[in-house]
């Protein structure tokens, strides 16, 4: 195997917990897999659209064999750099498009990840009233959170789902504030996705002895103080995705592909909080099991956009 | 306040630049216990800068200041007030959005407690000073609500009310009314007896009324130093400008205009003031061409409103206003200029020049869009600087270049500026408010000889000013405005001080 | 004052506010370990050594220098414009609505319509702020960061719905952005394998455009009239209100038409995040640049550089990515500092005089009384002086 | 939920959420009634939050870690002063032009606290923060306990704070001096009123007011760090000075309604109204125009002199 160099250009940071946490960790973790020897890996963050033509061009440039723009907004730039630079692979994502011969696709099923904590956030709530904390009801969070509903549905079909937007992927100060207003409005098991769901959690965790939960769209969220509110989480795992163009590409495909994410291939993880006690009943943990299992299995299929909330 | 009273006080060698300027060059003055010591001279002389310096407001490049023999140093204005100077400053030091006790506690250091502002011994304070000195102030009035001459007063109660035993006075009578002057100088010959005194004025016959001795200014050293009583005020005059300063008069004699009519006409005009007020009640004035018609009356009785009415700046509630048989109460500013009115307004660095233009595009200000300055829209900048160096001729404006910021030339040079601007526009009216406050006497003679010539070209003028002596000097005929209406007009070769100060504080001889 | 000392005197301040920016830099680079020679080397120098660098500097100047020329437009006209980012997301709106509405125009024409439609939705926005002030006298800045987080939320809001790109629908990544603009509207790369493209000659034509206006048109001389004393101007018969939202008007434009031509030329289809801090960086870059075309076209290129190189730290010198924005405003703190000290007479005068005071040099006496270029002709001999009695009072 | 249970809760939301707005607001007001128009008071934020965040980060469990809110609180206000008079130093020493030098100390400050929080921190972390502190009695009030008096203490601390800067800018012989300064500096140096050092006072002060709000919000509002957590608040809390036409309670007022439709529009959310969310969002900003827009301009407010530099031997 020869030596691959990688390059990754994110909008936010690499310790956001969150978007570009998700791929960062992956790159890293086939790295450490594969050897630092094999794998080289470079990264800019706080990357605006017209930075990342810059560092994309520079990368490319300086002979990097992989070059993955994280966002879809980075579309445009990657199709008119994959025609310049026909030797490197490309690889955005969000995306459900076959790219050019150089080019690979990622996209995150994430509506998948969704109603695993939907049917939880469902047979939890006592209230009835479920609140989402979204940042903008676009990309894939719209997927998540749509996919939350049908999942709470599912078991829960009475339930009130309070879905509400900061406006903003970062404003964590913001998500807190309409994590409160869920709350205040009797809202008793919330989610969120994007950064920003680390300030509503952080708004749960104020809530120390009450029962109020948190269903995370990120595995990190299990691992900081905060988790005591945590009852499950699901997150993208994109080393599957990493591998595979790495494996394609020493066998000399470039690109052209579009990678799905999904439980099936791999490209989600899901984890309970053991720690959260009885609150997760095993009952619950039946029904997302299960549900877990069909989406695995493709029996339950998630039509998610009609969803109107 | 720990220092002895001063007894003499002397400055030695004082010498201070500005980039490009020596305004003071070796200048040395002493001023004695109980005197009041004249300082005149051109604007731009130095006088206020000297001034500044023993305030402690400038640090002097070269030279000290003396005071009873001993050499002390002012670092800042509170240096000199341990020392009991305290001074008058030619243009208000006052905050206009603050009451007057604020303004007097401010530099009232034994008013700052620790955690509270002691505003009851200031107003105790200013209640004693002014009733002593006979100076009525309202100490809760805010200061924008007061008219110049109250603020002057408040001037003066503030550093008297700060311990000043020396007492430096700017051009304090520049914006008073003669009534006002002349009770000031009464006041301040009293006050010498116990007080010493800077005077500065470009008002040689205050200086006379007032002062023991005098020290003549010019480029920044002193020329002349002598008693007061032994100088006419024409010497002093020659003495400062460096010729004979003859301020001319209007002939009117034979002249009958009773059947002309007014190329100026206003009528009925009612005005609001700012808070409201009817500030105009039904002023009705003809000003026919080649004639000067002299407002006289104490600032504050409508001509501000008089003057931005007829130019477009403020909305009659009624009446007319005809310039040359054209209707324009209620027409904008640009619109009644293009009808040709002329126009000299009272604030010359905000409201007659815009301070960071140059003075050639001051001098097209008004009429930009005009074919002669502009052509499709676009300048000719070639015409303008022709413009200006015409004029800059013509009018004798002292500036570096025509290139210069207007802002930075003296008053005096400002005010030559927009007469330029405003005459050269040939004007069919020109409304000029105080023309000449602030100004040396070259340059209020200049201003006057410009005037007069217009008049003989046929312009109406109408001519808003305090100076009684001014106004006599120049009108055809004088009328008399009080609390926004036209008491009197008298035919200026019948106008007499008395009989004017008499109508302006409202007493109607009939 | 000779000219080597204003050399001498000018160089030692800019020294001086480069060490000051630098030691800024250098304590935080210190604090985070980074390699501080190596970070300013790579940001002073790594842009410029390839074409690719070169072109991406005039990338970022091409909306940095036609934001800024609408900001001196408005400063000129008496209005600190904060609400150029806002501005700029109305013009991408619009102008990428037009292109899109019309993809069989013939280039000439597209490309045209485009920008001005850009320039249409930059206007509304900053005419909104324009007429708040001039009729209700809201102050303007209050307004305009108000405007910026409105038009941010009207651009998602558009984004993600009328205007998306129906295949992210059927896709389903929903991403908020439109569809490519159509090739007719695009502006031409000028350099193959390079980003630069003709919005450089869009900014420079338009640099001039704004000289003439502001300089050498009586609309601009009214407007700059209005804007150093807005009294004077209205003695003059200036319509200081009706100038004040032309100026707003035209400054929105200018930031509209470089968010017009940021998607025409370089991103070809309105996403997110096109704006990311051009509106603030714009403001700083037009006082960098005396608010004078003249000036703000270079100062656009030094601040392209001073992004372009900064960036490039954190892949080459391992610096944090925040490390940008430390050098960015310890660079504007001390030049801002500097500037004043440098077109400033008094402090040289000090600067002169303490000088000859250390080293005992005699000064050139300064004309008595008078302005240097002004010389008074009657000054040589003083005919008051002549005969008259000195007498000394004491 | 029925409707008063709605704008109960609204209330109860509203008031902590403009503490941040209203910390930072006192402080501006206060530079700029001296002259000095500090844009920068979104850096001076983020640098308050970062460093108040820190002691409780670095000393959970050791046994200060009871005084930690306490240092952090110190710890932000001594840094905005520092920045403050670093501020003082650019505009009022050198003179320079202040809109641009407030950038300056935007990006300066954002990116320090962000560089700073990479490299010591790590990542986005939340900290236990300050807790509520009921007052005994009175948050037991029906209604207006809940809204007025069951907050942590900086609420408290903030809304006492206005008529204490009422106090200061109207009552103190400091804020007198700093009134003038604003106003007419020349006259107040006329009067021997060191400008520069009130100038120079009133930037630390306010520095410290916006290191304080910044502390508020990674301590008491969001209880975490994250770069970028400001997000722009120090921009509102400068407009909202205009808002507010330089008086602590108008200033009160503006962050007040601000906050309250921030609350509203999250609670119309919440509560499912069918209509594009951006929209919502929006409503807090538009409000704050129009309401600006509707009332009258009142004569001779505020600092004349507001972002003029001042010399006393310089002239233009
Ligand atoms: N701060 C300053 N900067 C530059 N030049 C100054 C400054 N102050 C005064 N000057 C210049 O110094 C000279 C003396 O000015 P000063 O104000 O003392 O004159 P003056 O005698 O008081 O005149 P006036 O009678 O008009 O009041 C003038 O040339 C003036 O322009
Ligand atoms: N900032 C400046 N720099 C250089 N020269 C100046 C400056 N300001 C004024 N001058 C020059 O100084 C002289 C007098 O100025 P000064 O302002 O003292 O006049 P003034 O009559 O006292 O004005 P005012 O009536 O406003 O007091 C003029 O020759 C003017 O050109
Ligand atoms: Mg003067
Ligand atoms: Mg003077």
């Amino acid at each position: 195997k020869s030596k691959v160099k990688i390059a990754l250009i994110i909008e936010s940071t690499v310790d956001d917990k969150g978007w570009g946490q998700a791929m960062h960790d992956a790159i890293v973790a086939v790295q450490k897999k594969y050897g630092e020897s094999l794998v080289e890996y470079n990264y800019s963050e706080k990357m605006k659209p017209v930075d990342a033509g810059s560092a994309a061009r520079q990368y490319a440039s300086r002979g990097f064999d992989i070059i993955i723009a994280h966002g879809a907004q980075f579309k445009n730039l990657i199709l008119e750099l994959s025609e310049e630079f026909p030797k490197t692979t490309f690889a955005f994502g969000t995306n459900a498009d076959v790219g050019p011969r150089n080019v690979f696709t990622y996209m995150p099923m994430s509506e998948e990840t969704g109603y695993i904590n939907g049917v939880i956030a469902g047979m939890v709530t006592k209230t009835g009233i479920i609140g989402v904390v979204g940042p903008v009801d676009a990309g894939d969070s719209a997927r998540y959170n749509r996919g939350f509903w049908l999942g709470v549905k599912s078991v829960n079909p009475k339930a009130d789902i309070k879905v509400a937007h900061t406006g903003s992927f970062a404003d964590y100060v913001k998500a807190g504030e309409l994590a409160q207003t869920q709350i205040k409005a009797g809202a008793d098991v919330l989610t969120g996705a994007a950064q920003q769901a680390t300030g509503a959690l952080r708004a749960v965790a104020e809530y120390k002895d009450k029962p109020i939960w948190w269903l995370g769209q990120d595995t990190l969220q299990l691992s900081i103080p905060e988790s005591f509110k945590v009852i499950a989480a699901a997150s993208y795992d994109y080393a599957p995705v990493i591998e595979a163009m790495i494996d394609k590409r020493q066998v000399g495909t470039l690109g052209g592909e579009n990678i799905p994410m999904t439980f099936k291939n791999g490209g989600f993880i899901f984890k309970y909080n053991d720690k959260v006690g009885t609150v997760l009943t095993a009952a619950i943990r039946k029904a997302a099991d299960k549900a877990r299992a069909d989406i695995t299995a493709q029996t339950l299929k998630i039509d998610w956009q009609p969803v109107k909330y | 306040m720990g220092h002895e009273p001063i007894r003499s006080l002397e400055l030695r060698g004082i010498t201070k630049r500005f980039p490009g300027i020596l305004a003071c060059d070796h200048i040395d003055l002493s001023v004695g216990e109980y005197s009041v010591r004249a300082l005149v001279g051109e604007n731009g002389a130095g006088k206020t800068t000297l001034m500044n310096i023993l305030m402690g407001l400038y640090q002097p490049d070269e030279g000290h200041i003396l005071i009873n023999g001993k050499e002390v140093r002012f670092r800042s204005p509170n240096d000199a007030f341990d020392h009991g100077i305290g001074m008058v400053h030619q243009h208000f030091m006052l905050v206009q959005n603050m009451t007057v006790v604020e303004n007097v506690a401010l530099g009232m250091k034994s008013a700052h407690l620790p955690f509270r502002l002691d505003l009851a011994s200031v107003r105790k304070k200013i209640v004693e000073v002014s009733e002593r000195h006979e100076l009525p102030v309202n100490p809760d009035a805010m200061v924008w609500q007061l008219s110049v001459g109250e603020q002057q007063r408040v001037e003066l109660v503030k550093t008297l009310c700060l311990g000043a035993r020396f007492l430096i006075l700017d051009e304090p009578t520049s914006a008073l009314t003669p009534q006002e002057t002349d009770e000031l100088i009464a006041l301040l010959s009293k006050m010498s007896g116990e007080l010493s005194i800077v005077f500065i004025s470009h008002k040689l016959h205050e200086v006379k009324a007032l002062s023991d001795t005098v020290s003549i200014l010019r480029r920044g050293r002193i020329v002349f130093e002598g008693r007061t009583e032994n100088h006419s005020p024409s010497e002093l005059a020659a003495l400062m400008t460096g010729h004979e300063v003859e301020l001319p008069r209007v002939d009117s004699t034979g002249l009958d205009r009773s059947g002309d009519r007014g190329l100026l006409s206003i009528r009925d005009l009612r005005v609001r003031g700012d808070r409201g007020n009817l500030a105009l009640d039904g002023v009705t004035l003809e000003i026919a061409p080649g004639e000067i018609i002299g407002l006289a009356g104490v600032s504050g009785n409508g001509q501000r409103e008089l003057a931005e009415a007829l130019n477009g700046l403020r909305r009659p509630e009624s009446g007319s206003i005809n310039l040359d048989g054209v209707e324009l109460a209620g027409s904008s500013a640009s619109r009644i200029i293009a009808e040709g009115m002329g126009y000299i307004p009272e604030d010359r660095n905000t409201e007659g020049i815009v301070p960071s233009f140059s003075v050639r595009e001051n001098l097209v200000l008004k009429d930009i869009g005009q074919r002669d300055w502009s052509r499709g829209g676009f300048l000719r900048l070639g015409a303008i600087a022709a413009n200006a160096a015409g004029l800059r001729e013509r009018f004798d404006i002292r500036c570096p270049s025509t290139d210069t910021a207007a802002g930075s030339l003296s008053g005096g040079n400002i005010q030559k500026v927009i007469l330029a601007r405003e005459l050269a526009r040939g004007p069919k009216a020109l409304v000029a408010v105080y023309p000449t406050r602030g100004l040396d006497m070259g340059a209020e003679e200049f201003i006057h000889k410009q005037l007069l010539a217009r008049r003989a070209e046929g312009v109406a003028i109408l001519l808003i000013s305090e100076e009684l002596e001014e106004i006599m000097n120049l009108s055809d005929r004088v009328a008399v405005i009080y609390k926004g209406k036209i008491l009197k007009v008298v035919p200026g070769r019948d106008a007499t001080k008395r009989s004017l100060g008499l109508l302006m504080a409202g007493v109607s001889d009939e | 004052m000779n000219k080597s000392f204003k050399f001498a005197y000018n160089a030692a301040i800019v020294v001086a506010a480069a060490a000051a920016a630098m030691g800024i830099g250098a304590i935080v680079l210190a604090a985070v370990g980074a390699n501080i020679g190596k970070a300013y080397l790579v940001i002073l120098t790594e842009p410029l050594k390839d074409m690719i660098g070169i072109t991406e500097i005039v990338v970022r100047a091409i909306p940095l220098s036609l934001i800024a020329l609408g900001i001196a437009i408005a400063f000129r006209s008496g209005i600190l414009n904060i609400g150029a980012e806002g501005q700029m997301m109305m013009g991408i709106l619009a102008s990428s609505a037009t292109a899109i509405a019309l993809p069989d125009l013939p280039r000439p024409l597209l490309v045209p319509l485009a920008i001005l439609a850009g320039a249409a939705g930059g206007a509304l926005w900053g005419g909104i702020a324009g007429v708040l002030k001039a009729r209700l006298g809201v102050n303007e800045i209050l307004s305009t960061v108000m405007l910026n987080y409105i038009a941010a939320q009207f651009y998602t809001f558009l984004l993600r719905g009328p205007m998306m790109d129906p295949e992210e629908l059927v896709m389903g990544s929903g991403t908020p952005q439109t569809v490519r603009i159509p090739r007719g509207a695009w502006l031409d790369r000028i350099l193959p394998g390079t980003r630069l493209h003709t919005g450089a000659f869009i900014a420079l034509g338009l640099a001039l455009v704004v000289f003439f206006l502001l300089w050498r048109t009586s609309a601009g001389f009214r407007m700059r009239a209005a804007g150093a004393e807005a009294k004077a101007a209205r003695y003059a018969g200036v319509s200081v209100e009706r100038y004040l939202i032309i100026a707003m008007l035209l400054s929105g434009a200018l930031a509209g038409i470089a968010g017009s031509v940021e998607i025409l030329g370089v991103h070809r289809r309105a996403i997110e995040g096109v704006t990311g801090g051009y509106g603030f960086t714009g403001i700083v870059v037009a006082l960098f640049g005396g608010l004078h075309p003249a000036g703000i076209i270079p100062a656009s290129l030094f601040f392209g550089l001073l992004l372009l190189g900064a960036d490039m730290t954190q892949r080459l010198a391992d610096v944090p990515a925040n490390m940008v924005l430390v050098l960015q405003g310890a660079i504007i703190l001390a030049i801002v500092s500097a500037r004043q000290f440098m077109n400033n007479p008094y402090a040289q005068d000090k600067a002169a005089r303490l000088l000859s005071r250390l080293f005992g040099k005699p000064e050139p006496p300064a004309p008595p009384g008078s302005i240097e270029a002004c010389p008074d002709p009657s000054d040589s001999v003083d005919p008051c002086l002549a005969g008259e009695p000195q007498e000394a009072t004491r | 939920m029925n409707g008063g249970s709605f704008v109960l809760n609204i209330l109860i939301l509203g008031v902590p959420f403009s503490v941040a707005l209203l910390l930072a607001g006192l402080g501006e007001t206060i530079n700029q009634r001296a002259g000095v128009f500090n844009l920068g008071c979104e850096g001076i934020m983020a640098m308050g939050a970062f460093v108040a965040f820190l002691p409780p980060y670095f000393l959970a469990g050791t046994s200060l870690a009871g005084s930690a809110n306490l240092i952090g609180l110190a710890l932000a206000m001594v840094v905005g002063t520092v920045l403050g008079l670093l501020f003082a130093l650019v505009v009022v020493t050198f003179r320079a032009p202040q809109g641009i030098a407030g950038i300056g100390l935007q990006m300066l400050g954002w990116g320090i606290a962000g560089t700073l929080f990479r490299h010591y921190v790590g990542g986005v972390t939340g900290v236990p923060g300050i807790a509520p502190m009921p007052i005994p009695v009175l948050s037991k009030i029906p209604v207006l306990g809940q809204v007025l008096f069951n907050h942590n203490p900086l609420v408290y601390i903030a809304f006492l704070l206005v008529p204490v800067f009422w106090y200061i800018l109207f009552k103190t012989p400091w804020g007198l001096k700093v009134r003038a300064v604003g106003t007419y500096p020349r006259a107040a140096d006329s009067l021997g009123i060191r400008v520069a050092r009130v100038r120079y006072q009133a930037l630390a002060l306010g520095g410290a007011m916006a290191g304080l709000a910044g502390a508020y919000l990674s301590l008491a509002q969001a209880k975490m760090f994250a770069d970028d957590l400001v997000a722009g608040r120090g921009f509102i809390a400068v407009a909202l000075v205009y808002f507010g036409r330089w008086h602590p309670v108008g200033v009160m007022l503006g962050a007040l309604l601000f906050s309250l439709a921030q609350a509203l529009q999250l609670s119309i959310q919440v509560a499912g109204i069918d209509f594009p969310y951006e929209f919502a969002v929006m409503l807090p900003y538009v409000l704050v125009i129009v309401v600006l827009a509707l009332v009258r301009k009142a004569r001779m407010v505020g600092p004349t002199e507001l972002g003029k530099p001042f010399d006393r031997e310089q002239r233009v």
